[in-house]
């Protein structure tokens, strides 16, 4: 089967600006990345079914129609994305009205263990056995790594 | 037909470049929305000079959902335009 | 042996019942479950003789090997002698070890007999699966047992301790048993010995074996844990580290020894590692103060001459360490006894501590001495006849031979030394010490050791008896039968070295008693020391590992998963055939005017600032997308793709005019290069997939043939809108149901979880609205400013007429462009349309019912036709075609699916509804609130 | 009082059948009384203030306002397509204010719709109490000319009176413009 | 008995719709959600019954016949799948209604809860029993959706910002599913997964990997498999309880169940074996390793969590009847337990105020049952003889072994290490929350607030699963006869295909 | 000369002038100095250009199933078309986006002046 190119490209644009917003801070950027990348798959299920004219019986020919499977399928993800836009949209806005902002941020737990990583510290636990002999002051050590 | 069919989508095409300017360049909110609001009225001729070109009257559906429904978007923003509030 | 099984598992259940009930009393009564045990081996003694065993198979879970095979034969005769009898003496010792108040004692007896239980099932089985269960169970009832008293620190890193150890020592061997059992094809020992890997396999299943059996038996290097583990109570350590825990790994060495014994790593890692145990043991014992803590060393060290014994793999050694297990059981049993009533009674076990016990406790005294005395081998008692038997196997045969003679001997010699400390420090009368007021020990404190001190005279008296019942075992070994236990087999060269041993042992003590200096004498490196660094280094390389791969930033998270996308997809590409395939530039070049508009948008899209021109510039990709939907022949897409940017541009607004009009500049602007360069690849490789995919399609698609069955079956000639609600009417019904979870999602977050939540309808009387005209219900409710007579006027006329369009959408959608969500869209949007015309009261009046109950509605008529369908008889969503002939209206043409699609245009109005309500009322009200009450917005924000 | 109230309704309907019937493109019975069955059930389950027409059409007068706004339109957007192609051309605007005569929502909106419709002119602000357009208007160069469109508005506002208008709100169209009489104040 | 097949799909949807309408009468709903998911769990026990005989059950929803239409199909471990959800989904209701009616419901909105609830049960079985690929992304959408507003129902800041990542990572994930169909419809024009088991061997094996890479992807992420599971550590723990719980116990697995399925029907040549087990391996090490460094009992198990991800997925990297059956057995024992492990520490919370270990002490005394309730599952989760975990894990071993490879010979050595870490890590839960005397600041709190009583509706329907889990031992015989066949239908394909399409059986 | 070629022409030559507009209305909409001026600029698609295509389209259709449709759109375009506009312009206003230097009289201004300060 051959493909139409021009979609291809078209695919590949909404992939390249989508993932790019989505890989942002700003909720509302990475809604906007969801939404475009929504486009993109559609525009790349679209392309996986037979160019035509519209899959109605009595209006096209029946060989000359373009895939209704596809399409089936794309209006479903079109449908599911406005959900989750809306659902993604209430996020941003909850996030605002309780931080005074929509940047997602980073998790406080996985912070202290890096934080941890890097001064090279094991486990906080005051049940185990000492770890080091070093303990959490000693910086002469902590600058090596 | 053929050349009917070639002009309008020339001029169709260049409308459009224009107004993407316009979107692009902003500067504001509200002249983006003008822009879209023309955008749109331009995907109505398109659509509707498709339809007169192939004779094929499928998408005139979604004209009718176009003319009526298309305001909204930008009455919803002018609604919400920041400065207008107060 | 299943219900002897069974009866531990349901006394283990019933015991702390007992003991809340009747307090200490009910220890004598658990104490007849593990003696009942010891009965019944007692009852199948003449089984045992000449190799005999007893045998019964249940089925559990056969698929993996594990069946509940239980055999007994001599060797595990001999264990459930010890177990059953040490367990059963241990609990009648508890009795009178604990007071009735101790907390925690409920759990230690449950506990307890479900250890003795659990050690019972080890020495029964015979399917390696099923040991390896038990042999766990020991473990983590050891970790209860041994953090008896969990308020200790000392006491929980013990118990954690052996826990950890014995299980690593476990795991391999749950390989080591894999590894055969897979070879063997089966589990059953009795099968697998017969059925053995040659060459490196074998080896290393044998190491695997070894490292549990091993680290069970606290051999070096494991020992380690074992005295830390005397944390625990004083009859749990007489049980455990007599009779049971440590025994099960001397007993895998006597189980396997004949079959593996000749296992090219077996006998240097047994011989090597019970030598070094048994001399590094009884040296640390004799730095002890502690009485317990002596005892416990000692026990390191016997278990090293066990495993000496039971793992050299020869048929006289074998018999003797047989004979071993059984003395060291008893003395040992006998000796913690004794230790526990001297600290009940002294108060103390430290041996500096205590003087003057020989006369303020004689008889206990007397069976400490007798105990004592089979533990320095001293005739005629079991120890002695166990360890000259030692002793005379390992004479003569090759350097290896003499090389463990001459450790066994100094162990020995060494295990007299400690013995005489143990005597001397808990009775003697110490110079500088005064002798330590005692309270009088009971008879029933004292019967369980004097009990097994005189079971171990009269064991080694009876010896000769014995002989013929553990020959049974020893004789699976190869090897010449010509050894057999006695008490005298005359001057003997193992007489001698026995003599050697205690008069050696005997000097050492007296050395060690004089000087300090050999206290300094240890190994640089200890196992404990071992473990703390392999933990420290656990926590470490955790830290470590877990700060590197866990950033807890979302587009860390993403960008991995985006790269390896990028990785896999690239590398599938590049692993096939290059990319070739026909292709044509475009289907119609008027594709290329949304094609270049999407473009344009969406780069500056990634480029904006504000957060509304990004949303415009989305939004326009949206359209241009809507566009290419409409030249692929797409009309439904477009409608429903253009309907559903506008809300989705509403949705933004409505949510983006609360939030600050600018993105903040902060954040990842040092990053942007590489998010663009995983973007782009990202685009490259899913352009580059959609290339692969779409030219190397060989078949037809299935949608092909649907034309014809869509207006026969299905009733509609729009192909699309058949598949929707008829012939892919199952996916649509999953689809509203993400909608309608995703609007009840909507207003959760909005409202916060209050329970106000997605309520509708007219809640508070509207104000009347002044004279004059009257175009919607509430406009007037607007703030004046923001009100407008031209969209008031014009929402008023054209609202119905958008109503109406919708219904028209949702009937011709079957054969025309439309259907249920468009038209649901529709009335979506002449909704958004009141909203913005007369803001949220109006919004209210303008639909007033619950958004839920519509959804709940529209839900319900989906399934419904659904289930009438199924039960007509038909599939569940089969539809029906209906036509009538009617007066006036002529033909009518009616497919049921038509329902199901009424249904999913009340979702989708039900939805929008729900969202406008949250996304524009609720915010509307939040602003109210806030402009109204700003102390009060602080506490909603807390 | 019930009168009006259910001649309201039935405009209404009529109109909704209307448009049933043009949507679906097929003059049948069976389309009328389907149209009537969804009108019914849209205005039922959508109820909405009546729309209170105080006049009746009048269909000639109907005829030359469209009429005109044809022309109107056909002019304005030459115009202004030419101005949009005269490059170098900066052209000047003026924001006015226009008083209607008939104080009502419907003619308020219509002339404002009207005169949105013709290129070149624009509705900025409305106010309701005084009926009042405020259009923002292209090209005029001077006082003159603001008038001359102020004057058209007027005469918008008329002729779409007289199309729809009551008695007694065509009778109002002969008062003096209200421009004077907000002066007066 | 055809007809019972859609029922596990459309009962918890039609209860959805009925709560929906119910939203003001709370107990209804409840009486409602209740009453479904228990007919649920009847229907999926029936199929089971029902499959045992070794032939699936097929349904062409709509009377659409294959590969036209929608086919669910319920086989051996469809049904099997469905037995266990429905058993788990149900526990937690009645563990989250014992909640709600305790704490007033001030948590857990009912209105929200229970249609989302169930809507989310809808999902998962949909997933299960799902014989068309467009249609198992549409279950996977339904429980994702729903699962969205369960981890933020409340709404707190750190339910706001957790379920952030939640949320937009599952819908990459979503969105690499749906890219991953229109490739694969796009190279084969069908959507049918008994069809495309067919159609895609035609392909070329470049673009075969592409395709069979893009659906491990989705699924991988879903599952959280390493390096593709960071997520989940810090999105799950900040949900309500019983919500953690069913996400552990139950969404993980759907993954799972879909990397199996698609896996054996659609890619059975296994090119992507070998870094299955390469993924296996470090989703075992790195997630086991980051419970070792929690220091708080619902992250630490989240850990666990992905760490044993990496079992299920051992078992299906060596493609073996023994593997597979193992990895499906594992699946089942580790939904319940994970469950009931995160059930056990919501009742930790409850009595202790926290789950952060620091300021947990003496639980172990302070409430033994709830000790009991901890102490038997994390045991299990450990895989400690004789509890399903340890026969789950025995299983994959024992196949790691048979198959003898270096990769499996790896994954056999980081299996254990694996096991001993967990116990390591769970043996410091215990030590420390429930052994260690009560901290100054929980017996503080424990005399003021009342509100420590363990509720019973909530603490019974742990202990229900604490026994369906240890019950797990019991009846592992027969449960392996299962996970046996159904590994062995997996590995034939035929059974399969041919109850889809029947017309063309040779 | 048959009908259906004058049809055909006129269809045409409506065509062609809609979409002349369209471009009007893009050069308007990039060149004219302020926001208010653009809008103006962007009528002319929205109102003569349609109804001249619209006009080209049913030409071109010829069955009533259509016109009438094509007439519905047309009606539509005119009823909303104005409204947003009117919407979009008073935000334009209210925001400032006003080049005053252009106008030659502001009477909104002036009445705001003297009327007290707008209700919010
Ligand atoms: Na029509
Ligand atoms: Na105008």
């Amino acid at each position: 089967m051959s493909t139409n190119l021009l979609l291809v490209i078209v695919v590949g644009v909404l992939f390249a600006a989508g993932v790019t917003l989505l890989l942002e801070r700003s909720l509302t950027r990475v809604i906007l990345g969801i939404t475009m990348l929504g486009n993109g798959v559609n525009v790349l299920i679209l392309l996986g079914g037979a160019y035509g004219g519209p899959p109605i019986v009595g209006v096209t020919p029946e060989p000359g129609m373009s895939d209704p499977l596809t399409q089936a399928m794309i209006l479903t993800a079109i449908v599911i994305t406005l959900g989750m836009t809306a659902f993604l949209l209430a996020m941003a806005y909850r996030s605002w009205l309780l931080t005074g902002h929509d940047d997602v941020q980073d998790d406080v737990e996985d912070r202290r263990i890096m934080e941890r990583a890097e001064r090279d510290q094991g486990l906080e636990d005051q049940d185990s056995p000492p770890v080091t002999a070093a303990g959490p002051d000693n910086s002469d050590q902590a600058g090596q790594r | 037909m053929i050349v009917v069919g070639i002009i309008a989508s020339v001029l169709l095409c260049a409308a459009v470049s224009l107004v993407l300017v316009r979107i692009v360049r902003g500067p504001t909110t509200l002249d983006r929305i003008v822009a879209v609001d023309v955008l749109l009225a331009i995907v109505v001729c398109a659509i509707a000079a498709e339809a007169a070109y192939t004779r094929d009257a499928t998408s005139l559906p979604i004209l009718v959902v176009l003319s009526i429904l298309g305001f909204v978007g930008s009455v919803a923003v002018a609604r919400f335009s920041p400065r207008s509030r107060r | 042996m299943l219900v002897l099984l069974i009866a531990h598992l349901a006394a283990a259940l019933v015991a702390p019942t007992l003991v809340r009930r009747l307090g200490l009393r009910a220890f004598y009564l658990l104490a007849l479950v593990p003696a009942s045990g010891l009965g019944w081996a007692v009852s199948r003694t003449a089984a045992m003789r000449d190799g005999g065993a007893v045998t019964e198979v249940y089925p559990w879970a056969g698929q993996v090997g594990a069946e509940l095979a239980l055999r007994m034969t001599s060797l595990s005769w001999l264990m459930v002698l010890l177990v059953g009898g040490v367990g059963a003496l241990a609990l009648v010792y508890c009795a009178r070890y604990f007071t009735a108040g101790e907390p925690g004692l409920a759990r230690f007896a449950g506990v307890f007999v479900g250890f003795a239980g659990a050690m019972l099932g080890l020495v029964v089985s015979d399917n390696l699966i099923v040991l390896y269960v038990f042999w766990e169970l020991t473990t983590v009832f050891s970790y209860l047992l041994i953090g008896h008293d969990p308020a200790s620190r000392a006491s929980r890193l013990a118990a954690l301790q052996a826990l950890i150890v014995t299980t690593v020592g476990g795991l391999a061997m749950l390989v080591g048993i894999i590894m055969l059992g897979e070879h063997a094809g089966s589990y059953q020992w009795s099968v697998v010995q017969d059925a053995l890997p040659t060459g490196g396999y074998l080896v290393a299943a044998v190491i695997l074996l070894l490292l549990g059996a091993m680290s069970k038996s606290a051999i070096f290097p494991f020992s380690f844990w074992l005295p830390a583990a005397m944390a625990a109570p004083t009859p749990v350590s007489a049980y455990l580290h007599a009779a049971a825990m440590v025994k099960a790994g001397v007993f895998l060495l006597g189980l396997l020894g004949p079959a593996l014994a000749g296992a090219a790593p077996w006998r240097p890692l047994v011989l090597a590692g019970g030598l070094v145990t048994m001399v590094l043991g009884g040296w640390t014992a004799l730095r002890q103060h502690d009485l317990k803590l002596l005892l416990a060393y000692g026990t390191v060290s016997q278990l090293g001459l066990l495993a000496v014994a039971l793992g050299a793999g020869f048929r006289d050694a074998a018999l003797a360490g047989a004979m071993m297990l059984l003395a060291h059981a008893m003395f040992k049993a006998a000796l913690f006894f004794v230790v526990g009533i001297i600290d009940h009674s002294a108060g103390t076990r430290d041996l500096r501590e205590l003087s003057g016990l020989r006369r303020s406790l004689p008889s206990v005294w007397l069976v400490a001495v007798l105990a004592a005395l089979s533990m320095a081998g001293v005739p005629p008692l079991a120890g002695f006849v166990g360890k000259e038997a030692i002793f005379d196997a390992f004479r003569g045969g090759g350097w290896w031979k003499w090389a463990v003679l001459a450790g066994v001997v100094a162990g020995s010699a060494l295990t007299v030394a400690y013995t005489l400390r143990f005597l001397w420090g808990a009775f003697s009368d110490k110079h500088g010490v005064a002798p330590r007021t005692v309270h009088n020990v009971s008879w029933p404190f004292l019967t369980p050791p004097a009990l097994l001190a005189v079971a171990g005279l009269l064991a080694g008296l009876s010896s000769p008896a014995l002989n013929d019942l553990l020959a049974g075992y020893a004789d699976t070994y190869s090897g010449a039968a010509d050894y057999h236990l006695a008490v005298w087999h005359g001057f003997t060269p193992a007489l001698a070295l026995s003599i050697l041993a205690l008069g050696a042992g005997a000097a050492i003590f007296a050395m060690t008693a004089r000087t300090t200096r050999w206290r300094r004498l240890r190994l640089p490196f200890t196992g404990a020391d071992g473990y703390e660094r392999t933990t420290g280094l656990l926590g470490r390389a955790a830290v470590e590992v877990t700060g590197a791969t866990q950033r807890g930033s979302l587009p860390v998270y993403l960008g991995t998963i985006l790269v390896m996308l990028v990785l896999l997809g690239g590398g599938a590409l590049l692993a096939g055939p290059p990319l070739v395939g026909g292709f044509r530039l475009w289907d119609d070049p008027l594709q290329l005017i949304p094609a270049a508009a999407l473009t344009v948008a969406a780069v500056f899209a990634v480029r904006a600032r504000r957060r509304l021109a990004a949303v415009v510039l989305v939004g326009v990709t949206g359209y241009a997308t809507a566009m290419l939907f409409v030249l692929h022949g797409a009309p439904d897409l477009a409608l429903t793709q253009l309907l559903v940017e506008t809300c989705t541009m509403v949705m933004f607004v409505l949510v983006l005019r609360r939030l600050p009009g600018h993105f903040a500049v902060r954040p990842l602007v040092s990053s942007r290069p590489l998010r663009v360069a995983i973007g782009l690849a990202v685009g490259a490789v899913v352009s580059g997939l959609a290339y692969a995919a779409t030219t190397g399609r060989q078949a037809v698609a299935i949608s092909t043939a649907f034309g014809e069955p869509a207006v026969s079956f299905g009733g509609g000639s729009n192909i699309v809108n058949v598949i929707l609600v008829d012939i892919r009417a199952w996916d649509t019904m999953g689809e509203i149901s993400v909608l309608v979870v995703a609007a009840i999602g909507v207003a959760s977050l909005v409202s916060g979880g209050s329970r106000r939540l997605l309520r509708g309808g007219r809640r508070t009387p509207l104000p009347t609205p002044p004279r004059g005209e009257v175009w919607l219900m509430a406009g007037h409710t607007l703030d004046a400013g923001l009100r407008s007579p031209i969209l008031e006027v014009i929402t008023r006329l054209v609202f119905h007429t958008i109503v109406l369009f919708s219904v028209y959408l949702l009937f011709a959608g079957h054969n025309a462009p439309g259907g249920g969500f468009a038209g649901g869209l529709a009335v979506g949007l002449a909704l958004v349309l009141r909203y913005l015309a007369g803001g949220r009261h109006e919004l209210n009046v303008a639909a007033p019912v619950d958004a839920g109950v519509v959804m709940g509605t529209g839900l319900f008529i989906a399934l419904g036709t659904g289930l009438a369908a199924l039960v007509a008889g038909g599939e569940f969503l089969q539809s029906t075609l209906l036509d009538w002939h009617l007066p006036v209206l002529g033909h009518v043409h009616f497919v049921t699916s038509t329902i199901f699609d009424v249904g999913v245009y009340l979702v989708v109005i039900g939805v929008v509804l729900n969202i406008l309500r949250s996304l524009g009322a609720e915010i509307d009200r939040h602003d109210r609130t806030e402009r109204a009450e700003p102390a009060r917005r602080e506490e909603e924000l807390v | 009082m019930r009168l009006p109230r259910w001649r309201d309704r039935l405009l209404t309907a009529a109109v909704l059948v209307t448009v049933w019937m043009l949507l679906w493109g097929v003059f049948s019975w069976a389309n009328l009384i389907s149209g009537l069955l969804v009108a019914a059930v849209v205005i039922t389950v959508f109820p909405l203030p009546p729309v209170t027409v105080a006049g009746r059409p009048h269909p000639v007068a109907l005829l030359r306002l469209a009429w005109r706004f044809v022309i109107d339109l056909v002019a304005a957007s030459f115009q202004l397509a030419v101005l949009a192609f005269r490059f170098g051309h900066q052209p000047r605007s003026a924001i006015i204010r226009v008083p209607l005569r008939v104080p009502s929502d419907l003619v308020l909106t219509l002339t404002g719709e009207a005169v949105s419709l013709v290129p070149g002119s624009l509705i900025v602000d409305t106010d309701r109490a005084s009926t009042t357009l405020y259009i923002h208007v292209i090209g005029v160069a001077d006082r003159a000319a603001v008038e001359r469109f102020r004057h058209e508005v007027y005469e918008t506002e008329a002729r779409i009176v007289r199309a729809i208008g009551s008695d007694d709100e065509i009778r109002r169209l002969s008062d003096p413009p209200p421009v004077e009489k907000r002066r007066q104040l | 008995m055809n007809w019972l097949v859609p029922l596990p799909v459309v009962m918890p949807l039609l209860g959805a719709a009925v709560t929906l309408l119910l939203r003001r009468h709370p107990n209804l709903q409840r009486t409602v959600s209740l009453v479904i998911l228990a007919a649920t769990l009847a229907v999926a026990v029936a199929l089971l019954a029902l499959t045992a005989s070794g032939d699936p059950l097929i349904v062409a929803v709509g009377g659409w016949a294959a590969p036209m239409g929608i086919v669910l199909v319920a086989d051996q471990l469809a049904a099997l799948m469905l037995v266990v959800s429905a058993a788990v989904t149900l526990c937690v209701l009645v563990y989250s209604i014992g909640q709600g009616m305790a704490d007033q419901d001030d948590a857990v909105p009912v209105a929200v809860y229970h249609p989302a609830y169930l809507i989310l049960t809808a999902g998962v079985t949909n997933a299960f029993l799902a014989g068309d690929l467009f249609n198992l992304y549409v279950g996977f959408e339904i429980l994702l959706a729903a699962s969205y507003v369960l981890i933020t129902i409340g709404a707190t800041k750190s339910r706001i910002r957790d379920g952030t990542t939640y949320v937009v990572v599952s819908l990459l994930s979503s969105l690499i599913f749906l890219t991953a169909i229109g490739l694969i419809y796009g190279a084969t024009g069908t959507l049918n997964l008994a069809q495309l088991a067919d159609r895609l061997d035609a392909l070329p094996d470049g673009l075969q990997l592409g395709l069979q890479s893009m659906l491990l992807l989705a699924f991988g992420i879903k599952a959280a498999v390493f390096p593709l599971s960071a997520w989940l550590p810090d999105s799950y723990p900040t949900a309500i309880a019983p919500v953690t719980a069913v996400f552990a116990g139950l969404l993980t697995k759907v993954g799972v169940y879909a990397i199996i399925r698609t896996q054996t029907l659609l890619f059975p040549d296994g090119p992507a074996d070998d870094a299955i087990l390469i993924a296996a391996l470090l989703t075992m090490v790195v997630g086991i390793l980051g419970a070792v460094a929690q220091s708080d009992i619902k992250r630490l198990l989240s850990f666990t969590l992905v760490s044993h991800i990496g079992y299920m997925l051992f078992g299906i990297g060596l493609a073996s009847s023994a593997g597979l059956s193992g990895a499906i057995f594992y699946v089942v024992h580790h939904i319940v337990i994970q469950t009931t492990l995160f059930l056990a520490a919501g009742l930790v919370e409850r009595r202790g105020g926290t789950t952060a270990l620091e300021h947990l002490g003496g639980l172990a005394r302070l409430a033994p049952l709830l000790g009991v309730l901890f102490f038997l599952p994390a045991l299990n989760l450990a895989g400690i003889p004789p509890f399903s975990g340890f026969l789950g894990k025995l299983g994959l071993l024992q196949a790691g072994v048979a198959n003898g490879g270096v990769l499996a010979w790896l994954l056999v050595s980081g299996g254990v290490i694996t096991s001993l870490l967990t116990l390591y890590a769970i043996g410091r839960v215990w030590n420390l929350a429930f052994w260690r005397t009560p901290r100054p600041e929980t017996v503080a709190a424990d005399g003021a607030a009342s509100v420590r009583v363990l509720p019973r509706l909530m603490v019974g329907a742990t202990l229900a699963l604490v026994v369906l889990g240890t019950g797990l031992t019991v009846v592992s015989g027969p449960l392996f006869d299962v996970t046996g066949q159904a590994a062995q239908e997996l590995l034939d394909r035929e059974p399969y295909i041919q109850a889809v399409f029947p017309e063309e059986a040779p | 000369m048959t009908v259906q070629t004058v049809a055909d022409v006129l269809a045409g030559t409506c065509l062609i002038s809609g979409a002349f507009l369209s471009l009007a209305a893009g050069v308007g909409l990039l060149r004219f100095p302020d926001l208010l001026n653009r809008m103006h600029a962007a009528t002319k698609p929205q109102v003569l250009g349609l109804l001249l295509i619209l006009a080209g389209t049913a030409l071109r259709l010829q069955n009533t199933i259509d016109i009438t449709t094509l007439v519905l759109v047309g009606v539509f375009q005119l009823a909303t078309a104005p409204v947003a506009a009117h919407m979009v312009g008073r935000a334009v206003y209210r925001a400032g986006h006003v080049r005053r230097d252009l106008l030659i009289v502001d009477e909104l201004a002036e009445d705001r002046a003297d009327a007290q300060p707008p209700s919010r």
